[in-house]
């Protein structure tokens, strides 16, 4: 039993199932995005009982219980967030792959630091890898987050 | 951090013809809303019923026999759906068709190995299963007996006597080579003052590992004999040249899908072989069947760029600094097949002498496989490891007859008042202002005051060095080219289509033939129709991605080689003109009036004089569509365009490998300020700036972004990104701990700045830009041997320079400065 | 991606979960999983049984006694290290959790993983044999506790072997320590790693990257000069490979034990 | 990879080739041994289950004497097979009269292939070390039981006590 976005969702699952593959093949949640398969990519980053996490490197069991936040969950009744919406107007995103774990660790950080500097994003997603951006407009995105708080 | 600087008075070629309306606007990426939300659809996001997961058995030996396949094991367990093997293959399909002419011809690539594996990760076999961890259980289940043979792991030594034959049905290593000669290069060392020799240069192989990896989801349909492909293929027309006659099946059983692709950068071009194999097993298996691409397969066995060596490199100089030309030995590692090679022998000719005046070029250039994961082409493709050769010169040259290297290189560019420009080799550099670039380049690094910096960073112990980087990202190919390497291909030209078409409820409706990756197509094809039908791009729907039952394309359509702004757009604007000519026919026959009386505007045909009498596009759209009686028999229109842009082209001269092979030439100059800690090797990159010039901008922003993306996959190869192999043919760098790519702590703070130098040669006076010639490469090792002068003029031989070479050259600069001489002439 | 079939079991005491571990010899400890989870994606290891630790709150706790000695539960994260008041009693323990990797392993990465996975490239092995750390170990004959240069055993292998448990580690009082690296990128994998501490009057260095188990130098004074020449006498043997031949790797370990010393010494002062 | 190096053994030479020599003992040697199997003099395989703190790594071990000078040389090539991983070796040994001790000298070259080789290249080598100096030890400990027990031969079948002695200072 998992709460996926506000949603409860209950399944019988194998062990060795890694979150990802349990949240993308079995909900159909295909948000999130694999790009490695060592962890060190971040496109599959999910926020897990409050805590930012690749969910590639935690079984679905392990989630049992847990209240999951993808990003499917951060847009409400199809208005963009604010984070969605300067990602857009900085062209913070090229071919979109990196941009669901990068909403999330974003998102994370702003959670926990309303007005990050430079260093402090560039921190805070430095486990998000983007091949597109080189993270300039990333970068501008989230840091305007914070000068509009 | 951006910042962008505007110049003084942007260059503008085509006087009188300012841009105005949607082009040139940063407007709203239509891509956006779906992909910030998750809901963009990539080919692993697909379903199917009772779909099969395919999982490849790969080779653990870089070379070796294949005895047996035995897949019964895996066969036996429950909920494997079945297997295919290199011997069905061999059976079922005919080699994939080679553009090399002998040796190269002669070598047989098949979907998977056959008879002989030749590179670690070869796909030896597949098997498919109901869930993607018990195909990988099955797949472990298959029992491959090999007889290993000696790998070849240096391209250098695949002419060797004693060097192992991977294909020996072309008795050779070699794919293709050959003497490319312009100019007089014996009278240019006459001429000379100085003669600079260079022992040997190497640019490493790596790729831009787009952090999606390669993958599709087939479905067969028995009843016509046709797949479709959910998949990410960048270029499927290229794609079905492959694939139809392997399958010895016609071009229009091969349906490819795709709509979001999380990048390709040139890496998502070969995946044919793949394909095939995935066919076949929908096919046998009557299942649809996907395959998903894990990230240390695609590092060990989908594409790598070319790993090239220069040897035996002369550059005679005048003693004023004024470089007559080189003469170089190219050896291009293609891997274990040549797939899309041998083009990569000529695309590099695209910008033979760089961004330099250089008449008298002399290149012996040659390929060879070699027991390593085959090449594809990968952003800045050929052009960039020539254009990084062309550069080390440059700074080689200065730093050993002790010149300037801004002045060397403002003194041997292209004059800004010599475009077009025609190289030694007949290639018409388009536009451009080099010189200018430098110099805002060279300002927003604060090129003046580096002397101090230099002597601030001294006081910290640190090496401080600046290093310049120019290069052409040559656009819009003429595929004639390929008729320098081999006569027989019947190539050349280029195309693009579009259809624009006004649909029932007067919605603009715009297919495309490309395939896009990231770069924005929707949204600037959006721009362009908007501005000639007079409405607001919102009003436009491009549709996503390609399908090639529904998109409008053409045997050379795709996503590649810097040009959608100019094929892609030229022939979206070539469509929408059509269109507009006949709205405003359709709209003259309903008002009473000529053509020429009407306007587009304000989502209106109205009249030019009484723009009260209009009428809305969902009117015009209605009338022909549905409600169209008493329109005039020979009314001929559909509001329904199809366009085909086709820049003029001429063959080249094949005798003397003379002719245009690009229409359009972006300029990237780049410039690098580095700080090495001499104690340990390690450096770190303090200031930086990328001045672009793509000539009209239809969207600045993407532009820029364009401009951010290639520095960072060039900072990342010059720096950590390195596939390097072991003796035993073992990739080193197999996945992201090893292979470190740039997170958001290693991107140093960029700056940008532009011009603007429209290019006369295209519809909207835009130039193909965004494979940015790797620009960084060139900077960043520029930077490095600068900052190492004072520690005995180490030279910087290698493209990429991890921490471990930075400290051999500290330790032992002499090394790298092996065979560098300078002769007097 | 795609692991072997294990079974799974999630214990609700530390006496179950060494029940667990020691009845069958394929069973591993799941602590935060962001080295075993990666390697059984790898199938370069499958354990039958994975017990997860999760639910052992036991060890997560950070206790500081009026001594000063830091008692650590193996189940804290790097982030729990990063964040605790009691951790900044000895301030390189949240200096150095904050250079591993990046937030999200920082998030899950245990530093009971850390040490128990022993990769020779890990940040903790030779930061806790410096700081002369102690750990605890629950097995079925009851605990022990192993100090830290006795810990680490060879490549992914400790004194907590199968059927054991790592339930805590406890570091002396102390904060003049000190810690330098060279890694592939910012935050990223260490190519050398050194740790210092001048705690306990002696000093300590202990070198990573350069051996299975980290190497401990005893300079006799804390000038450059000895800290160099004692790396010199402990003629290493480091490994050679993509991102450093042994060479490179015995001159970053002579430098970063000079730099992690200075490090320590400015503390001091 | 190349790994070398020499060792003391206090038994005569006589009873160090004999252990050397001997499929039997060379097993309890062995890394995590689960099953061996002697096909002749010459030939032998064993299963083996290395024993690598995260987890073992299965192989099937063929090894053949391809070289042999009584009572000081032999030459051996050793082949490992695995689910991502293949191991070939070559091993020599020279052994040589020491006092009343023995002296020898050995060599290995190593080559790990297929995703295990690859992933784990940054910590191959200190892996192979350690797995090296285990078996030496194990092999001094089997010298030792030899001269003690006038070089009687254990049973064949060493899975029952495979884990020690090669496992206890690898576990």
């Amino acid at each position: 039993m998992v709460d996926v976005n506000g949603a409860e969702y209950e399944r019988e699952v194998d062990a060795r199932r890694l979150l990802i593959h349990f949240v993308r093949d079995d909900l159909g949640l295909t948000g999130s995005h694999i790009g490695c398969d060592t962890g060190n990519c971040g496109a599959c980053s999910m926020i897990v009982d409050g805590t930012l996490v690749k969910s590639c490197m935690m079984l679905a069991v392990q989630a049992d219980g847990a209240r999951i936040e993808t990003v499917e969950g951060l847009a409400e009744n199809g208005e963009l967030s604010g984070l969605q919406q300067a990602f857009s107007d900085k062209h913070a995103l090229q071919c979109g792959y990196c941009t669901p774990g990068m909403l999330m660790s974003a998102t994370a950080l702003l959670r926990s630091n309303p007005n990050p500097s430079e260093e402090e994003v560039r921190k805070g997603i430095q486990g998000n890898i983007c091949r597109c951006t080189g993270y300039v407009n990333i970068v501008e995105a989230i840091k305007s987050m914070g000068e509009a708080s | 951090m951006t910042e962008t600087v505007a110049p003084p008075k942007p260059l503008v070629v085509e006087e009188g013809k300012p841009q105005k309306g949607w082009i040139g606007q940063n407007v709203p990426r239509k891509e956006d809303k779906r992909l910030v939300q998750g809901e963009g659809v990539f080919f692993d996001d697909i379903r199917r019923h009772e779909m099969g997961y395919v999982h490849f058995v790969r080779s653990p030996y870089a070379h070796a026999r294949i005895k047996s396949v035995d897949v019964s094991k895996a066969l036996e367990l429950k909920e494997v759906y079945g297997t295919l093997t290199g011997d069905e293959v061999a059976i079922l399909t005919d080699p994939f068709f080679e553009l090399s002419i002998p040796p190269g011809a002669h070598m047989k690539d098949y979907a998977l190995a056959v008879g002989r594996v030749r590179f670690v990760g070869e796909p030896v076999a597949a098997v498919v299963a109901s869930t993607r961890e018990l195909a990988r259980d099955a797949a472990e289940l298959i029992e491959v007996d090999y007889e290993p043979l000696t790998p070849l792991v240096d391209a250098r030594k695949a002419q060797d006597d004693d060097a192992p034959i991977l294909h020996e049905e072309a008795g050779s290593n070699v794919v293709w080579e050959g003497v490319f000669d312009w100019g007089d290069f014996d009278a240019a060392v006459a001429e000379a003052d100085h003669v600079v020799k260079i022992k040997e240069l190497h640019f490493d192989r790596f790729s831009s590992t787009p952090l999606e990896c390669s993958g599709c989801l087939v479905e067969y349909n028995r009843g016509t004999g046709q797949w479709t492909m959910y998949c990410n293929h960048q270029m499927p027309g290229v794609g079905a040249i492959w694939m139809a006659p392997a399958l010895r099946v016609g071009i229009d059983k091969l349906r490819f899908v795709t709509q979001d692709i999380g990048g390709a950068f040139g890496n998502k071009i070969c995946l044919h072989p793949y394909f095939v194999a995935c066919c076949l097993l929908a096919r046998k298996l009557n299942r649809a069947v996907q395959w998903t691409e894990w990230r240390t397969d695609q590092h060990t066995a989908n594409a790598h760029g070319n790993e090239r060596w220069f040897q035996e490199i002369e550059v005679p100089v005048k003693s004023d600094g004024t470089m007559l030309g080189f003469k170089v030995k190219a050896v291009d590692d293609c891997g274990a097949f040549p797939r899309y090679e041998p083009l990569g022998c000529i695309i590099w000719a695209q910008v033979t002498p760089g961004c330099y005046r250089w008449r008298n070029i002399r290149v012996d250039f040659t390929q060879v496989t070699t027991n390593k994961s085959p090449v594809s082409p990968n952003r800045g493709y050929s052009r960039m490891q020539h254009l990084w050769f062309t550069e080390r010169v440059v700074d080689i040259v200065a730093s050993e007859l002790g010149l300037d290297p801004v002045e060397v290189r403002k003194r041997n560019y292209v004059k800004h008042e010599e475009f077009p420009y025609e190289t030694p080799n007949g290639c018409v550099y388009d536009s451009g202002d080099y010189a200018r670039c430098l110099d805002i380049a060279l300002e927003l690094v604060g090129y003046d005051s580096i002397d101090e910096r230099r002597a601030e960073a001294e006081s910290r112990g640190k090496l401080l060095g600046v290093g310049i980087g120019s290069t052409l990202d040559s656009g819009t190919n003429n595929f004639g080219q390929s008729t320098l390497l081999n006569p027989d291909l019947q190539f050349s030209g280029n195309n693009e289509v579009a259809t624009v078409k006004l649909d029932i409820f007067g919605e603009i409706v715009v297919t495309l033939g490309t395939v896009p990756q990231g770069q924005g197509h929707e949204t600037t094809a959006a721009q362009v129709v908007s501005d000639i039908l007079g409405c607001t791009p919102d009003d436009v729907n491009v549709r996503p991605g390609h399908d090639t039952y529904w998109n409008s394309h053409a045997g050379l359509s795709g996503t590649y080689a810097s040009q959608f702004a100019v094929t892609g757009l030229g022939a979206v604007k070539g469509a929408a003109d059509m269109l507009a000519g006949e709205m405003k026919k359709l709209a003259s026959v309903v008002l009473g009036c000529t053509p020429d009386d009407v306007e587009l505007a304000e989502g209106r045909a109205r009249l030019k004089a009484n723009p009260e009498v209009a009428l809305p596009f969902m009117a015009l759209g209605a009338i022909l569509n549905a409600n169209n009686a008493g329109l005039p028999e020979d009314l001929e229109i559909t509001l329904n365009c199809r366009y085909m842009y086709r820049p003029y082209f001429e063959l080249p001269d094949k005798e003397r490998k003379f002719g245009n092979l690009t229409l359009t030439y972006a300029t990237q100059i780049h410039a690098c300020v580095v700080e090495i800690d001499p104690e340990t090797g390690v450096y770190e990159i303090v200031d930086y700036a990328a001045v672009d010039d793509c000539g009209v901008r239809i969207h600045p922003q993407i532009v820029e972004g364009q401009v951010h993306g290639a520095t960072a996959q060039a900072l990342g190869a010059a720096t950590h990104e390195t596939f390097p192999y072991d003796e035993d043919g073992n990739l080193l760098t197999p996945n992201f701990y090893d292979y470190h790519v740039p997170h958001a702590l290693d991107m140093p703070p960029m700056k940008t700045g532009y011009i603007e130098s429209a290019s006369p040669f295209t519809p909207l006076g835009a130039k193909g830009m965004g494979e940015g010639g790797g620009a960084g490469i060139h900077a960043v090792c520029a930077a490095l041997q600068n900052a190492l002068q004072s520690r005995g003029k180490p030279i910087v031989t290698d493209s990429c320079n991890p921490y471990h070479r930075i400290w051999s050259l500290l330790r032992d600069p002499d090394a790298s400065r092996e065979g560098l001489e300078v002769t007097a002439s | 991606m795609l692991l072997r079939e294990v079974e799974y079991a999630r214990p609700a005491s530390v006496g179950d979960a060494v029940r667990l571990l020691s009845s069958n010899d394929g069973a591993r400890a799941l602590a935060g999983g962001q080295t075993l989870i990666n390697v059984m994606k790898a199938r370069a290891a499958s354990p039958d049984v994975l017990v997860d630790l999760q639910d052992l709150d036991e060890l997560r706790g950070i206790e500081l006694a009026a001594d000063g000695t830091l008692t650590i539960g193996a189940m804290v994260t790097y982030t729990d290290v990063i964040e605790s008041a009691e951790a900044r009693a000895r301030p390189i323990l949240g200096e150095v959790c904050a250079q591993i990797a990046d937030v999200q392993v920082r998030n899950r990465g245990t530093i009971g993983g850390n040490v128990c996975s022993n990769d020779p490239t890990n940040h903790l092995p030779p930061l806790m044999v410096a700081l002369g750390a102690t750990m605890q170990i629950a097995g079925t004959e009851g605990d022990r506790s192993v100090p830290a240069d006795e810990f680490f055993l060879g490549v992914y292998t400790t004194a907590a072997g199968p059927g054991e448990l790592l339930t805590n580690i406890s570091i002396p009082a102390g904060r003049d320590d000190g810690f330098a690296s060279v890694p592939i990128g910012k935050d990223g994998t260490c190519i050398v790693n050194a740790a210092a501490s001048l705690g306990g009057g002696a000093l300590r260095v202990a070198i990573g990257c350069v051996d299975a188990v980290p190497v401990v130098v005893e300079p006799t004074s804390d000038d450059d000069e000895t800290v160099r020449s004692a790396v010199r006498d402990a003629r290493l043997d480091p490994p050679d490979d993509v991102h450093a031949s042994a060479d490179y790797r015995r001159h970053l370990a002579e430098v970063l034990a000079v730099r992690a010393v200075e490090h320590a010494r400015t503390r001091g002062s | 990879m190349k790994v070398q190096g020499e060792r003391e053994f206090d038994a005569p030479q006589r009873i160090v080739w004999e252990v050397l020599n001997d499929p039997a003992r060379m097993a309890k040697t062995m890394p995590g041994v689960e099953s061996f199997d002697i096909h002749d003099e010459r030939h032998w395989s064993a299963n083996v289950k290395i024993p690598l703190g995260l987890g073992g790594l299965r192989m099937t071990v063929d090894m053949e004497k391809t070289e042999e000078r009584e009572p000081e040389f032999a030459n051996m090539a050793i082949r490992g097979n695995g689910v991502g991983a293949i191991m070939n070796m070559a091993t020599a040994f020279h052994l040589s009269e020491a006092g009343t001790g023995t002296h020898m000298k050995w060599e290995a070259d190593v080559h790990i292939l297929g995703p295990v080789g690859s992933m784990g290249q940054r910590v191959l080598q200190p892996i192979v070390n350690q797995q090296v100096s285990n078996v030496l030890t194990a092999l001094d400990a089997q010298v030792q039981e030899a001269k003690a027990g006038g070089g009687a031969s254990p049973s064949a079948s060493a899975a029952d006590d495979s884990e020690e002695p090669a496992h206890d200072s690898a576990s």
